[in-house]
């Protein structure tokens, strides 16, 4: 259509709109601030010994899950049960790419390439699903592709793999693994928020709210879910690489594809607050700090997790960081818009 | 913009769409020239907002085509068919209920307008001033109630900058004053160039508008022309309005 | 001879899956909320039954009953005191109080009752069965399954929607608040349907206990899935969609077991996948409501 | 990395032993005399440790991994990294110990790890007769004592040496079903021949198709690795079926009193299985000098056991702190290598027999491993309705006497 | 003289901290018909939802038969004869239209109203009795609403903006209709935008300005221009 029917203007309007506004100095400071965050985490292995840093490592990764899982389930509104399947492959990816001669550090960008291609044709499956229908139908493609990798031997078939080639001493490969996490959650987190400042960002939580409505203002649907659903298993996969370098192979394929990381991704998200940029890091660092301090306590702290889950969902049911948000307006990472009233504005 | 074309703007042929055994529409035979406003009145159930479903996209044809300014958009999403102009509310409000309004109107800014930052802003404030919607353009969506969601309906098809409007009810529980408010927006509208297509039970508001009538029952159209004259003819009279004229 | 005997283990099977997910089938698919503590529930039915039979000395056939009893108790607590709340709240809390349930019961079960498989046994019933020719036999307790699971999923259906009650159950899973203006009290209503589902997932886990000889803590999670895609392929809401769903789950897997002792899982998923691409709201689905 | 910093060590007159295992979890039964092992190692390294002159207090960090292999790793890291643990036990399953194993010999700690077949331990984490590990060290049986204790087992019976296997697709029966290290490979030459049905996935519902291979083919034996839930459906499925073998030697899966007194209609008697430890052995530990039966004894009347009954994890997870005490003693506690070197350098009798990494040979098929041999054992129903494990087979350990007679099922 | 049927003291009302209305004093007689008029926003659906109990006022009482009712919860208050047409329909989706009916006689209470005598009165709901009600246009949806509370055989029925999206055919069907419901013996209160309609059927109007009864009168005793003018808040406050 021609551009000249921007005359919607109704010519009564005043010509003096108000502003909008999309966090302002509130996000050059935050993202300023995690930069020094992130640049901070990444000197650290200069300045603290290596014992605080490769307990990083996971918070990292776990940070990158959570981010990935919010994306999908609290932005895009896809529910899925079915990250295992790239957190494995993701995993698994990385022997592959290690065969050929790929530093394990360089293939977890390889991985992540090579699964978000892998995810690509797995969504035209999954998205010819719904709500519940989505939920069930990820988690079982999760298991058809455990099935699938555990056919090949050269992959150590259902008894797991090791990595065979780190060969660094182990100081700087301590140091690497960590920046590679760190590169990963850091991607994630970046990632999302950027992604959550353009356009798709709107997109998703419109398809989110209402699909049908969404496409009938312009966004391309499929489009936009399809983006998310592949970025989120590269993320995942990158994630699951680095689950793999930290513990040097995969011990287990039936636990590398369990759905136990999803509920665990879910876990972190509610708690922290879906559909916040911020509400999965502070989910991840409860459940790092929870899973550092009292897992040790033998089946209680297992209780105790569960209680915790049912507690923070029905008493804060925003989560921890989406009920500060909500209440305080605070946001590292704002992604919402604000309209400034002017005082101007009450002569209709 | 409304240079005498003979290419209507929308054109739609031998539609019918059905869903499994029920026919909800059959035969229907539309031309719209650019620039017209055509008002569509008929029962309920007769499958008017099926056919506003129908040319935006939001539902499969079973037969037929739909053209839109000599391009034939049968196979086009929503979506595309939105980007080529087309604009439409929803009966039943489908606001994004975690968005603000603001943003609810955004998308429709950015996407169907096809704009960027501060220029889908603009256009967004726009709609929502010109549909008074500004004092709550911070409000989620989800919080407002039922005249608002559709106010918010029109807001967001606006935003999209269309060619064509289409507008499914929307006014329905207005007051008079009200009504008539909303009868100047539209007319607004449509001398701003814009192709509107609507639907209303509120028939003392629409006749306000539209130049033609376009009479729907059992998924046929029954009645076509001169506003007055239909509404004057026995048929609409009996399967319409029943006796008195509202 | 091998492939029919294969179909009728498979339909067996497909008798415990639709048993398994009869309960299932009535919380996820009519009250919509995804229960990842199912499993876990049947386990404790389980728990429960025996505890009954070797402590209490109650006859292992009553247990059931006993089970029933105090499972669908439970679910009445569980959804009064959380359920009801986290429905209220978004489509989320639920998930997580179920997901915290499911964390719980297994571990509180190993903190009383250690590891160790905890025994249920059913003296030669567990063994016995009809023999059709050399190739086909049909245990009785498989079969006794299937049949347990018909009449669940018929008394469900009837009760669903041919009853007032069921219809009231089906409104509120709609619209929560809209039927108070009807007179009628939510919470009331999902109490007791909670309590019928409880008690339904606690019949399947006596009976998959009772097949089992015995149960331990972490077993739930091992037919999980297989419930959830037994209801999704039978289509949300739909009772005989999940004797269906549970009949093509068993038959796909022992045939896939038939052509290779490998591929049960692997075919059971791939039926169920294949269904869903081309029936993407189950077989018996009422399509994906708004 | 110029300035890169590595780990904390541990003070210099502290020697750490870190201990992680299961004790929660999926694999908890392997270890659920743990809490009573350590109290008993605590209790005997209370004196310290005493090395050319110097004596060291001891102190052990035992850690949970939730039967978890991330946890595992994550556990191994802060062990090593934080606490600069000076000698790593670990216990059970490869996906405990695989993590932890590989995390040490990484980092160079000193790790000696023990339930595990030693083929999965040693094939499954990339060791090859050449290429052998420096830190990491592990004792256990292997399939080649299976394979011995099981052939002995069927011999005592007429059968057509026809022998059905369950080998699923997972670490154990990779093990086994492996063409040059595994069972068949072994047990082939001694006259049996194998029906294989095939890798089945853990948690098959229906195992009809297997037992109907099994019936066509006449097996009279039946062996293999299934899970606890994957053997109870088979063996209730083989009965009502009308599957019935002469002999049937199972692993894993019956290892626990409670698995197999739940198996349906009493159809657990009769059932054999290898034993890695019992009561009823003749060794007795470096350690606390308790004889197996005393230490079984001793466990179960301790408010650790909470009434529970011996089980096998117990000695097993016991020798780890003799080897321990034994290894530290001998080489500076505080020197990582010279620690490695020494373990590789133990020959240690104890509470389970002879633990040898020095000989080659049987008890020391690769530098890594030393393999402890098993006796063949099988369930008695007793007259309470309780199972006992009596030794039926003992060429591997002629000093464990037989107390049953191997009867067909 | 007998007591209102419904009568509301001084209603303060609203969502979280937001105040919708302010010091709502009103009275219904058994067997009369109110309209409430007024502005998109002015309070007319958060007063009935405060009558039917869905929203718990801030301060004030609601008295229904002379019996409080204020802290009564909807449940109990749709038992005793409150009706509530939600405004926006709010069927339930997954269920048939016959099933939607059944469910509103869910209150228990007997009464002229059954399956048979809905159907007859609006045949746009008798032909698609089988039909889900996620699947219904949205006029068949509204009148499907209003068959719904009838079936609870309401004392009082509460109509919320009761004609929109019906074709005016139907809402002709039930405005005949209006007479013959108020014969039962339902007191009726309805919102409704068409004055010339209002003004034909109410006995009494209220109008409604900011969450404020700005007006109430027998119909007879008003212009159109008044009620316009109350609208807007343009007109002195009468007390009837
Ligand atoms: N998805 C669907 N499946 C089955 N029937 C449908 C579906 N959508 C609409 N219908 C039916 O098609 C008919 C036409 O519906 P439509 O919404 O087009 O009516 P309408 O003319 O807009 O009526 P109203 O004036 O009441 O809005 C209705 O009888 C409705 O029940
Ligand atoms: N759920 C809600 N949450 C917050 N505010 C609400 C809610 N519903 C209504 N409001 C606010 O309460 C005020 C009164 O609304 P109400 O719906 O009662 O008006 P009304 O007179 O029925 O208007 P309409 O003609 O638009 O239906 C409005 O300002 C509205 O924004
Ligand atoms: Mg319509
Ligand atoms: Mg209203």
């Amino acid at each position: 259509m021609t551009a000249q029917t921007t005359a919607v203007v109704s010519p009564a309007a005043p010509s003096v709109l108000p502003a909008v506004r999309r966090g302002g100095l509130a996000a050059v400071l935050g993202l300023t601030g995690t930069l020094l965050v992130l640049l901070v985490m990444a000197s650290l292995p200069y300045v603290v010994d290596n014992g605080v840093t490769t307990q990083l490592v996971k918070l990292c990764y776990l940070i990158a899950l959570a981010s990935m899982w919010n994306l999908l389930a609290g932005y895009a509104g896809m529910v899925s049960m079915g990250q295992q399947a790239f957190i494995g492959l993701g995993a698994y990816t990385l022997f592959v790419v290690n065969d050929h001669g790929i530093n394990v550090y360089a293939g977890t960008l390889v991985v992540s390439a090579v699964v978000a291609l892998i995810a690509w044709p797995v969504s035209y499956i999954a998205f010819r699903l719904r709500g519940g229908y989505f939920a069930v139908g990820t988690w079982v493609i999760a298991e058809v592709v455990r099935l699938i990798v555990v056919r090949f031997d050269s992959l150590g078939a259902a008894s797991g793999r090791n990595i065979t080639t780190i060969t660094a001493e182990p100081v700087l490969r301590q140091a690497y693994t960590y920046w590679l996490a760190l590169a990963v959650m850091a991607a994630a987190l970046l990632g999302t928020y950027l992604a959550l400042r353009s356009r798709l960002g709107l997109d998703l939580q419109a398809i989110r709210d209402d699909e049908t409505a969404a496409g009938s203002l312009g966004v391309n649907v499929t489009r936009g879910k399809r983006i998310i659903y592949i970025a989120a298993a590269g993320g995942c996969a990158a994630a699951g690489a680095v689950i793999c370098v930290n513990s040097l192979g995969v011990a287990s394929p039936s636990q590398i594809f369990g759905v136990q990381y999803t509920a665990l991704m879910i876990f972190m998200v509610v708690i922290g607050g879906i559909g916040t940029v911020e509400g999965p890091v502070i989910g991840a660092l409860v459940y790092f700090l929870l899973d550092k301090y009292f897992a040790q306590s033998g089946v209680w702290y297992l209780v105790v997790i569960g209680a915790a889950a049912i507690a923070v969902s029905l008493y804060l049911p925003r989560g921890l960081w989406g009920t500060l948000a909500h209440r305080t307006g605070f946001a590292i990472f704002p992604v919402t818009h604000k309209v400034l009233q002017t005082t101007r504005r009450d002569e209709a | 913009m409304t240079a005498p074309v003979l290419q209507p703007l929308l054109e739609v042929e031998n539609l019918a769409v059905s869903f499994g055994a029920l026919n909800v529409l059959e035969d229907v035979e539309l031309a719209v020239p650019r620039g017209q406003a055509v008002g569509i009145v008929g029962p309920n159930g007769a499958g008017k907002s099926t056919l506003l479903s129908a040319i935006s996209g939001v539902e499969p044809v079973t037969r037929g085509t739909v053209r839109l300014g000599g391009r034939d958009v049968t196979r086009a999403s929503a979506a595309q068919r939105c980007r080529l102009g087309v604009g439409r509310s929803f009966q039943i409000p489908r606001p994004f209920g975690d968005l603000t309004v603001f943003e609810n109107v955004l998308v429709g800014a950015q996407r169907g307008g096809g704009l960027r930052g501060t220029h889908a802003r603009e256009q967004a404030l726009t709609a929502l001033e010109t549909t008074g919607m500004l004092p709550v353009a911070n409000k989620p969506a989800g919080g407002l109630p039922l005249l608002g969601r559709k106010r918010l309906e029109l807001a967001r098809a606006l935003a999209t900058a269309p060619e064509l409007l289409l507008l499914d009810e929307i006014a329905g529980g207005l007051t008079e004053s009200e009504a008539d408010e909303l009868v100047g927006t539209v007319l607004s509208l449509k001398e701003a160039g814009v192709t509107i297509l609507w639907i209303e039970h509120v028939v003392k508001a629409l006749v306000q508008v539209v130049d033609r009538l376009v009479c729907l029952a059992y998924g046929r159209i029954r009645v076509d022309g001169d506003p007055h004259k239909v509404l004057a003819s026995p048929e609409v009279a009996e399967v319409y309005l029943g006796g008195t004229t509202a | 001879m091998t492939w029919l005997n294969a179909i009728a283990q498979g339909m067996l099977l497909g008798g415990i899956f639709a048993m398994a997910a009869a309960g299932l089938s009535l919380v996820f698919g009519v009250m919509r909320v995804a229960n990842l503590a199912h499993g876990d529930l049947m386990i404790l039915g389980g728990y429960v039954a025996s505890v009954a039979a070797v402590s209490l000395h109650i006859p292992v056939a009553l247990t059931v009953l006993v089970s029933m009893a105090a499972v669908g108790g439970l679910g009445y607590l569980i959804q009064r005191t959380l359920l009801d709340r986290a429905m209220g709240l978004s489509e989320f809390a639920p998930l997580m109080v179920t997901f915290g349930i499911s964390v719980i019961i297994p571990n509180v079960l190993v903190q009383l009752f250690s590891n160790d498989t905890k025994p249920l046994g059913i003296g030669s019933l567990g063994t016995a069965s009809i023999r059709v020719g050399s190739d086909l036999a049909i245990g009785w307790f498989p079969l006794i399954t299937v049949v347990a699971a018909v009449a669940v999923l018929a008394g469900l259906h009837v009760f669903l929607y041919r009853t007032q009650s069921g219809r009231i159950v089906r409104a509120t899973a709609d619209d929560r608040a809209v039927v108070r203006l009807m007179g009628v009290d939510n919470r009331k209503v999902y109490a007791l349907t909670s309590v019928i589902a409880f008690a339904t997932v606690a019949l399947a886990g006596t009976l998959y206990t009772m097949r089992q000889g015995g149960v331990t803590p972490y077993e739930g999670q091992l037919t999980v899935l297989f419930a959830f895609e037994v209801v999704i392929i039978g289509g949300l809401g739909s009772l005989w969609g999940t004797l269906a769903g549970g009949m093509v789950l068993g038959i796909a897997q022992s045939v896939g077991a038939q052509i290779s002792p490998d591929l049960p899982l692997l075919a059971g998923h791939l039926v169920f996948l294949a269904i869903l691409v081309f029936r993407p709201q189950g077989l018996f689905g009422r399509s994906v409501l708004a | 990395g110029g300035g890169l910093k590595g780990s904390g060590s541990s003070s210099g007159d502290v020697i750490k032993i870190g201990y992680v295992s299961p004790r929660t979890g999926a694999y908890a039964a392997f270890t659920e005399s743990d809490e009573y092992i350590l109290k008993q190692a605590r209790a005997a390294f209370a004196k310290g440790i005493k090395y050319d002159g110097k004596t060291y207090k001891v102190q052990i960090l035992d850690r949970d991994t939730g039967s978890d292999p991330q946890q595992a790793a994550t556990i191994a890291n802060e062990l090593i990294s934080q606490q600069g643990v000076d000698l790593m036990l670990v216990t059970s399953t490869p996906e405990t110990v695989h993590p932890v194993a590989n995390k040490c010999e990484s980092e160079g700690v000193p790790c000696i790890s023990t339930i595990e077949p030693w083929q999965a331990y040693f094939f499954g984490r990339g060791g090859t007769p050449q290429k052998t590990f420096t830190y990491t060290y592990h004792f256990f049986d292997g399939i080649e004592h299976v394979v011995t204790g099981e052939t002995d087992m069927w011999r005592m019976f007429d059968t057509n040496k026809k022998v059905g296997v369950l080998w699923p697709n997972d670490a154990d029966g990779g093990a086994f079903r492996d063409k040059k290290t595994g069972f068949r490979a072994q047990a082939g030459a001694k006259g049996f021949t194998f029906v294989d049905p095939g890798a089945y996935e853990n948690g098959t519902k229906d195992f009809s198709s297997i037992i109907a291979t099994f019936k066509k083919e006449g097996v009279q034996i039946l062996a293999g690795v299934p899970t606890p839930p994957d053997f109870a459906t088979f063996w209730t499925q083989a009965a009502q079926q009308g599957f019935k073998p002469k002999v049937v030697t199972i692993a894993k899966a019956i290892l626990f009193e409670s698995s197999v007194a739940s198996l349906p209609n009493g159809l657990g008697d009769g059932l054999c299985t290898e034993s890695w430890w019992l009561p009823q052995f003749p060794f007795s530990s470096s350690l606390t000098g308790q004889t197996s039966q005393q230490l079984a004894d001793g466990y179960e009347k301790s408010a650790q056991a909470k009434g529970r009954r011996w089980n096998q994890g117990l000695g097993p997870n016991h020798a780890l702190f003799e080897i321990a005490g034994d290894v530290l003693r001998h080489a500076n506690p505080k020197d990582k290598k010279a620690v490695a070197t020494r373990i590789g350098k133990t020959s240690l009798d104890t509470v389970i027999g002879r633990v040898d990494w020095t000989g080659g040979g049987a008890a020391n098929p690769v530098k890594n491993v030393a393999a402890i041999p098993v006796v063949t054992t099988q369930w008695v129903k007793g007259s309470g309705g309780a199972y006992d494990l009596k030794i039926v087979g003992n060429t591997l350990i002629p000093e464990a006497k037989i107390d049953g007679k191997a009867r067909e099922l | 003289m007998s007591s209102p049927l419904l009568h509301l003291d001084a209603i303060d009302a609203g969502y979280g901290d937001f105040q919708a209305l302010f010091g709502i004093s009103l009275d219904v007689a058994e067997g009369e018909l109110l309209a409430l008029v007024g502005a998109n926003g002015a309070g007319k659906s958060t007063l009935l939802r405060t009558v039917a109990g869905a929203l718990r006022p801030f301060s004030g009482t609601v008295r229904f038969d002379g019996e409080d009712v204020t802290a009564l919860p909807d449940i109990h208050r749709s038992r005793k004869g409150i009706g509530l047409v939600p405004e926006g329909r709010r069927l339930f989706p997954s269920l048939t239209v016959e099933e939607n009916l059944r469910v509103g006689a869910a209150t228990g209470r007997k009464g002229p109203w059954d399956l048979k005598k809905v159907y007859e009165m609006m045949p746009l709901v008798a032909d698609r009795r089988t039909r889900k009600a996620a699947r219904l246009s949205g006029g068949e949806q509204q009148a499907v609403a209003i068959g719904r509370a009838l079936m609870g055989n309401p004392r009082l029925l509460l109509l919320d903006e009761v004609s929109l999206g019906l074709a005016p055919l139907v809402v002709e069907q039930l405005y005949t209709a209006l007479p013959g419901i108020r014969a039962e013996g339902t007191t009726v209160v309805l919102v409704e935008q068409d004055l010339t309609r209002t003004f034909a059927v109410a006995d009494r109007i209220a109008c409604v300005l900011e969450g404020r009864v700005v007006l109430t009168a027998p119909a007879a005793d008003l212009t159109r221009e008044q009620v316009t003018a109350a609208y807007f808040g343009t007109l002195e406050v009468t007390s009837p």
